[in-house]
């Protein structure tokens, strides 16, 4: 029997295992590809589990960081020739300083009014990121030149691979410490009562504000990996539709389980993939699949099949 | 001050549209605590169906009409009685998701078989505009503004009069102790979604003449209108449609005075100051939450 | 048999131009198998659905190359669609024949890189040509905040200087708004606008062309080329009258001169769509027509599906006939079509009709 | 030593007025009872003491500080700590972890430490369960630490309150109906610890109509009515109060003995 | 009136409750008691429909029940005074007692009128939000909902929890009165010695299971349950 329900260190191993693993067999590009592309939306969607399943904030929001750190870096070299390696590593403490200037007055707000504001927050970062076509190239995006991101020769088709599964592995272990910390359980309480959490001596405003800039900067981790990775940024990527993509990752997967957000990932960057045989009924077939997994595995795939496999006692 | 006048008439038809969506999403949401992403949809399909009727099956525009707004009530229907009263534990946050499930199958179904084209619909009056002064009116943006006004002051009746929209409030807030008064809430519930689908395809409807509608119509409908719906505040029955007008009047006086590129944003903006003001919305009603 | 790998944006915003490219694809396809394929091989199009999202354009790139081991791709109905696939047909040396617009598809040249449309340049180059043929010389410009519309809005006002236009406004709208009065009514306050240009796909020109009209604006009204098509002028029935468009052949293929070799490809294109769909074709599906017969006709003049022989024989394309007119490519232009395939038209009784010359 | 002092608090809602004037303080390691009607305030008057109503008029003081303006947790971090009469748990935490919540102002280590996992944090984690291992054995649910806080019973989540309350090392502790839904052997329980921690010097001010435990472990009662102090004294002079006695307690002496 | 046979019922993989069995006949007062987690609640939650169970049968006037939706079992006579009070707080003290006559809305004006009787309070408070009302003041409304609609049995979970004992001691008698004019009583009370004085036959359950049974008199005479639930 599992003696917390918090938070273990077992997910970490079993992912950093699996990428391992994974490794070893016979993939093709495609198959890398996708892979890393699981590796980076998983990196995003563990920091909107810390910051909605944990913390229970929603952020429908949380694209324009992905976007952040993907225009950063997009901008960055292809307009003023700076390394890409470089502009990462300055675009997190931006992230995370922009998170801490709109989360204070932001996370004032709960449920669906934090939804709607992150959402307008979200939506004019879009809106400029489509408007301001001399800087973003507008709608049509921007392109990444190849040599820029090269970094000890890496060519191979496996680097991104071990570069993104590397950052997903230590985000990952990250967020396992902090909830097994006094700010993980400080997060998790909120969630519950605020009143509760006040009185014992939490500041509310305070412990949200740290789950929104830690998942904001992970979001804009994972739009930094991304750019890199695929030398090309659209809008798109940052737009509010991603964020809600997000959001339907976090929860499909299982609100409160590192695990359950990379099969959430899974489900939005593989099924689709499987999905193309079914030509015109692709999205319908998506749509179908969603309101299926809410309808059997209401809490999320993880928690729902585990909650299954728990023993029954009296 | 002609150009002042345009711009009112102008937000108004557009901010008509946005308040038919957040009402009904406010519906539901006062019934089951949930916001359903598929709103939008029920309007797409209500437009869609009806202009697909009268275009390529050449029915008589009621029939169509009619016929439309009883497939868009069934899938509304369907959506509760399939989706969301199935998925008993689920939070109303996971249920937002199943919505979105919901939106994109719709999407998806109307997409594959009613085609991808925009569909149109005659307007309802004889003629196009009425010119008064140097303003300009669409008619059928009367025909909106009438509509909507019709549909929230029977709703706002039934849901501050009436036993049945008492039970609405009770069942959201608190399930359990509804039950226990003998209030069935899958009929109650059910009501409302089907309600809810109902002013949804009656709004794509009247709208489809001005707004042209696609199969992919809903998910900006759907944003707009939640947009409405926070700004106005879901307490009051009004609340919303003030929201959604408000909504429209500052999109337009957005693109009439200020730039066109970023006149989304000004609505937005002015969201997030109203809510440092009003958390609620502007026309919740405020009292200091019991603990 | 020989797989040709395409995408298009079927849904998502830019589905106006991607859902009538899937659909002359599946059509052309099938066409061809029926006529015994290329060089007695049946070709397999592996189409995907990009959703309008380049990233997705890309895992579709990639897929296709690596998975379905096609020997050449076609498609990418936005710019940033094709875009974004670039690199990886490069990666791969495989040919690739875009059916966008963007000029930076094709400048700088890339040798594996392909692209057939028109661009929007080239829509605003006949407009401007035609506003100074009516001696018009100032306009205000409406554009969608979509690819398209940014793109070709962009294109424009590069352009007009050069010839000598000046544009008085620029104004924009959402995706999916309703209604433009508010931005028509700021252009109507500006003196001296004597044309106003809308450029963008899907409703956005329609419902600009019916508040045009309802706020009795008088200008000229140009719109770009993305709206010649059948819904359009359904939509803005009587409100369509007189506006200005520069569309491809196709709209009015039946009037050209009978020996005009482009007549014969259009009339067909038209008619096989008509019956295969039920839908009047447009100028993206004729984007898609020549994007994959360019590259049936260079398999079948390299007599083999090897990339590398197919890229060569592409790249000396000489006097192939698309929906776009004429093409010719050379090491330096992989372009390959001049301004002579667009036509101005206009509305006239409800129908497409030639726009009155000078 | 006077360690919480309120003077003239008041606060109105709309056309209630809830408190009106209350004053009263309470030395250290003093139990203080609040008694009164339903309705009277008592919830109210700990709302607006804890930080959670700011009260119309009135001063707070604690431990010789005015504290009248400090947040919820700003109080909680000087030593005041409460709970609630309409339970407020973290439900998805487990029990213990509860109580860890409780502890949280007297663990160490900044937002980095917790994110790198030092070790110095993990063994910080054990004792704090430790420790709030100890004070749920102390309330008595020791057997519920790692089941969902959730899923427990009423009267169990009553206590989980308290425990968690504890774990802060409350200089006052304000316990609103403590023993509501526990039975007299339970109750006798509860009364036990709170006994054994005021005589560790903690000031406690307790809300409860058991008038059985009221009387018999109240250092001070004060009767509240309507928002206005009806009487204060020893829980013997309360007890034969006329007012009292018409106001809350009713004729008959209460049937429990 | 109501009879629970080998009731068994559980929380997700967890029981709670097992093969409890119990009978209230008609016009009788029968207490339930036994200590926190005992799973009194959970019965009454059962008994009412709220709660699923997975074996057993309830029978309400010889006809069973089990499996109904809670709805319908209130229209064949059953209410309940939940834990934790259940009402509906954004909603008027006047509205949530009209829906506690949900299933006969003809009774409203009449049963609101003799409730607003007993509590004099709810009457001066009925235009309020029910959320802003004292814990004590709920628990009323709770109590006088429940009475809307003339129902046939009472279930009340820990009625007099969070009354001033003028009070409890005032919903103790109006419990008899309701007694006294044909309505059937099941109730858990933590006030073991009242509840037990007032009742007529009484079941001690403890850890889901009932372990002692009998008349209130004996029950309150009984050494072991002085001892467990009186604490003497
Ligand atoms: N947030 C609020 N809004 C409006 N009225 C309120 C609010 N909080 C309390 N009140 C009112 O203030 C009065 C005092 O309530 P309070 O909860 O303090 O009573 P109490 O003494 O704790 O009663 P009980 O013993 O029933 O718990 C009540 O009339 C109540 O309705
Ligand atoms: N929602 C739940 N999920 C899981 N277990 C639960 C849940 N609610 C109650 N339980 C468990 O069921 C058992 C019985 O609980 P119940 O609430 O019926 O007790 P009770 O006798 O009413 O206690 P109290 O006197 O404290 O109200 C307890 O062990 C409790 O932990
Ligand atoms: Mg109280
Ligand atoms: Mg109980």
């Amino acid at each position: 029997m599992r003696k917390h329900l918090g938070p273990t260190y077992v997910p970490v191993l079993i992912v950093a295992a699996s990428i391992v693993l994974v490794s070893l067999l016979p993939l093709t590009n495609f198959q890398v590809r996708m892979a890393t592309l699981l590796f980076i939306f998983s990196v995003v969607v563990l920091g909107k589990n810390l910051l909605m399943g944990y913390a229970g904030q929603i952020s429908l929001g949380h694209g324009a960081f992905f976007g952040l750190g993907g225009y950063v870096v997009a901008v960055g070299a292809a307009r003023y020739g700076l390394s890409p390696w470089l502009l990462t590593a300055g675009s997190l403490p931006i992230a995370g300083i922009v998170a801490w200037i709109i989360g204070r007055p932001i996370l004032k707000l709960r449920g669906y009014h934090l939804a709607m504001a992150t959402l307008a927050f979200g939506s004019i970062f879009a809106m400029f990121l489509t408007n301001a076509v001399d800087l973003t190239g507008g709608p049509d995006g921007l392109a990444l030149d190849m040599a820029s991101v090269r970094l000890f020769g890496m060519t191979s088709r496996w680097s991104w691979y071990w570069v993104c599964g590397l950052v997903l592995v230590v985000v990952m272990y990250l967020l396992a410490s902090v909830l097994d910390s006094p700010t993980g359980r400080e997060m998790r309480a909120i969630h519950d009562s605020e009143t509760a959490a006040g009185v014992l001596g939490i500041d509310v405003a305070k412990a949200k504000l740290h789950a929104f800039v830690i998942s904001a900067i992970f979001a804009t981790l994972a739009g930094c990996c991304f750019v890199m990775f695929d030398r090309y940024i659209t809008p798109h990527s940052a737009g509010i539709l991603r964020s809600i993509e997000f959001v339907t990752m976090t929860v499909v997967g299982g609100l409160g389980s590192p695990i359950g957000s990379i099969v959430g990932a899974a489900i939005f960057v593989v099924l689709p993939q499987f999905l193309t045989v079914f030509h015109e009924y692709e999205q319908a077939i998506l749509g179908l699949i969603l309101i299926v997994i809410l309808v059997l595995l209401p809490k999320g795939i993880v928690p729902s099949i585990a909650a299954r496999l728990r023993p029954r006692r009296a | 001050m002609t150009t002042i006048l345009q711009l009112i008439v102008s937000g108004l038809t557009v901010g008509a549209i946005y308040a038919l969506v957040a009402v009904g999403f406010t519906l539901i949401y006062r019934a089951s605590g949930i916001f359903n992403f598929a709103q939008g949809e029920f309007f797409m399909l209500g437009g869609m169906l009806a202009g697909i009727g009268v275009a390529s099956y050449g029915l008589p525009y009621p029939v169509a009409a009619l016929l439309a707004c009883a497939i868009t009530v069934t899938f509304g229907l369907a959506l509760f009685l399939f989706g969301i009263n199935q998925a008993r534990s689920a939070s109303p946050i996971q249920l937002l998701i199943l919505t979105i499930g919901a939106s994109l199958l719709a999407r998806g179904l109307a997409s594959a078989i009613l085609g991808k084209d925009f569909v149109r619909l005659p307007q309802l009056m004889p003629w196009d505009v009425w010119r008064v002064g140097g303003v300009v009116i669409q008619t059928q943006a009367l025909v909106i503004i009438l509509g909507a006004f019709l549909i929230v002051s029977v709703m706002g009746f039934f849901l501050s009069r009436a036993l049945t929209g008492k039970a609405i409030v009770a069942i959201a807030a608190n399930t359990v102790g509804a039950q226990l008064m003998g209030i069935n809430r899958v009929a109650v519930v059910s009501l409302c979604f089907a309600l809810s689908a109902l002013i949804g395809a009656l709004g794509g409807i009247l709208a489809t003449p001005i707004t042209l509608t696609s199969y992919d119509t809903g998910v900006m409908l759907a944003i707009k209108g939640f947009t409405g719906a926070m700004l106005g505040g879901t307490g009051k029955p009004y609340g919303p449609v003030l929201g959604g007008l408000l909504v429209g009047l500052l999109e337009a006086f957005g693109a009439g005075f200020i730039s066109s590129v970023y006149k989304d944003a000004l609505a937005l903006v002015v969201l997030l100051l109203v809510f440092a003001l009003f958390p609620q919305g502007i026309f919740a009603s405020r009292s200091v939450e019991r603990v | 048999e020989i797989k040709i790998g395409a995408f298009t944006s079927a849904t998502g915003p830019a589905s106006f131009l991607g859902e009538p490219q899937r659909l002359t694809l599946e059509m052309l396809v099938k066409q061809i198998n029926a006529a015994g394929g290329v060089n007695g091989q049946p070709i397999k199009l592996i189409f995907y659905d990009d959703a309008s999202d380049a990233s997705a354009s890309r895992n579709f790139a990639v897929r296709m190359v690596e998975e379905d081991k096609v020997a050449a791709i076609v498609g990418g109905s936005g710019t940033g669609n094709s875009m974004a696939v670039i690199p990886v047909v490069e990666d791969a040396n495989i040919p690739f024949v875009s059916f966008s617009g963007g000029v930076e598809i094709i400048n700088p040249v890339r040798k594996w890189v392909f692209k057939p449309p028109h661009t929007d340049l080239m829509a605003c180059e006949k407009i401007f040509d035609d506003m100074k043929a009516q001696g018009l010389s100032k306009a205000a410009l409406i554009a969608g905040q979509g690819g398209f519309a940014k793109s070709m809005a962009k294109q424009c006002t590069d352009l007009a200087p050069k010839k000598s236009i000046t544009i008085l406004a620029q104004e924009s709208y959402g995706p999916r708004d309703s209604d433009m009065t508010p931005q028509l009514n700021r252009i109507k306050a500006i003196p001296g606008v004597e044309a106003v240009i809308n450029a963008d796909i899907g409703q956005g020109p329609a419902i600009v062309t019916r508040n045009f009209r309802q706020l009795g604006m008088t200008q000229a009204l140009y719109m770009g080329h993305a709206a010649a098509t059948l819904g359009y002028l359904e939509a803005v029935a009587k409100d369509g009258e007189g506006i200005r468009i520069p569309a491809p052949l196709l709209l009015v293929a039946d009037t050209l001169e009978a020996n005009d070799p482009r007549k014969s490809v259009l009339v067909k294109y038209r008619d096989d769509f008509v019956a295969a769909t039920k839908r009047q074709p447009d100028a993206f599906g004729g984007y898609a027509h020549d994007g994959l017969l360019l590259l049936v006709d260079a398999m079948k003049r390299a007599k083999s599906s090897d990339p590398q022989k197919v890229r060569d024989a592409l790249e000396k394309t000489d006097g192939f006939v698309g929906t776009v007119g004429r093409i010719r490519m050379s090491p330096t232009d992989h372009l390959g079509i001049d301004l002579g395939s667009f036509e101005m038209l206009t509305i006239k009784d409800g129908r497409w009709a030639r726009a009155p010359g000078k | 030593m006077t360690m919480l002092q309120v003077e003239q608090l008041g606060i109105r809602f709309g056309g209630v007025v809830a408190l009106d004037g209350v004053d009263f303080s309470v030395g250290e390691g003093e139990i203080y009872a609040l008694i009164g009607p339903n309705g009277a305030g008592k919830t109210t008057l700990f709302n607006c003491v804890s930080g959670l109503y700011i009260p119309t008029t009135g001063k707070v003081t604690l431990a010789g500080s005015d504290i009248s303006s400090l947040r919820p947790f700003e109080r909680a971090r000087r030593g005041m700590t409460r709970t609630f009469q309409n339970l407020q748990i973290f439900e998805h935490m487990t029990v213990v972890e509860n109580v860890m919540v409780g502890a949280r102002i007297h663990e160490k280590g900044g937002l980095l430490a917790h994110m790198l996992g030092l070790p110095s944090v993990k063994a910080q984690n054990a004792a704090t369960r430790r420790h709030a291992l100890e004070l749920l054995e102390r309330v008595g649910i020791v057997a519920r630490a790692d089941e969902r806080a959730g899923d427990q019973s009423y009267g169990v989540v009553k206590r989980l309150e308290i425990a968690r309350a504890l774990a802060t090392a409350p200089r006052v502790l304000m316990l609103d109906e403590p023993v509501a839904g526990c039975n007299a052997a339970e109750t006798a329980e509860v009364e036990a610890v709170i006994r054994e921690v005021a005589g560790m010097g903690v000031s406690v001010v307790l809300v409860e109509h058991d008038m059985h435990m009221v009387m018999g472990l109240a250092d001070r009662v004060h009767v509240l009515n309507q928002g206005k102090t009806l009487a204060v004294g020893q829980p013997d002079e309360i007890r034969c109060n006329e007012a009292v006695i018409a106001a809350y307690l009713g004729a008959t002496e209460p049937a429990d003995a | 009136m109501l009879k629970v046979e080998k009731l068994r019922s559980s929380y997700g993989r967890i029981e709670v409750l097992h093969d409890v069995s119990l009978e209230v006949d008609q016009g009788k007062m029968v207490a339930l008691v036994g200590a926190n987690g005992a799973g009194k609640t959970t019965l009454m939650r059962a008994i009412s429909g709220i709660q699923p169970i997975t074996s057993g049968t309830i029978t309400l006037a010889g006809a069973s029940i089990q499996g109904m939706p809670p709805a319908r079992r209130v229209s064949r006579g059953v209410a309940q005074v939940p834990e934790g009070r259940q009402i509906f707080a954004p909603l008027s003290v006047e509205d949530n007692l009209a829906l506690g006559a949900w299933v006969s809305p003809t009774k409203i004006e009449r049963n609101r009128a003799r409730v607003y009787e007993m509590f004099p309070i709810l009457r001066e408070f009925r235009k309020r939000a029910a959320g802003t009302l004292s814990g004590g003041q709920q628990q009323m409304l709770a109590m006088g909902r429940a009475l809307m609609s003339d129902p046939r049995i009472l279930l009340l979970d820990e009625p007099t929890m969070g009354l001033a004992p003028l009070l409890a001691r005032q919903v103790m008698q109006i419990i008899c009165s309701i007694r006294e004019a044909g309505t059937t009583v099941l109730v858990v009370e933590q006030n073991v010695q009242a509840v037990l004085r007032a009742a007529d036959r009484g079941y001690v359950i403890d850890r889901g299971r009932i372990s002692m049974e009998g008349s209130a008199k004996d029950l309150l005479a009984d050494p072991r349950v002085r001892e467990a639930y009186l604490g003497v």
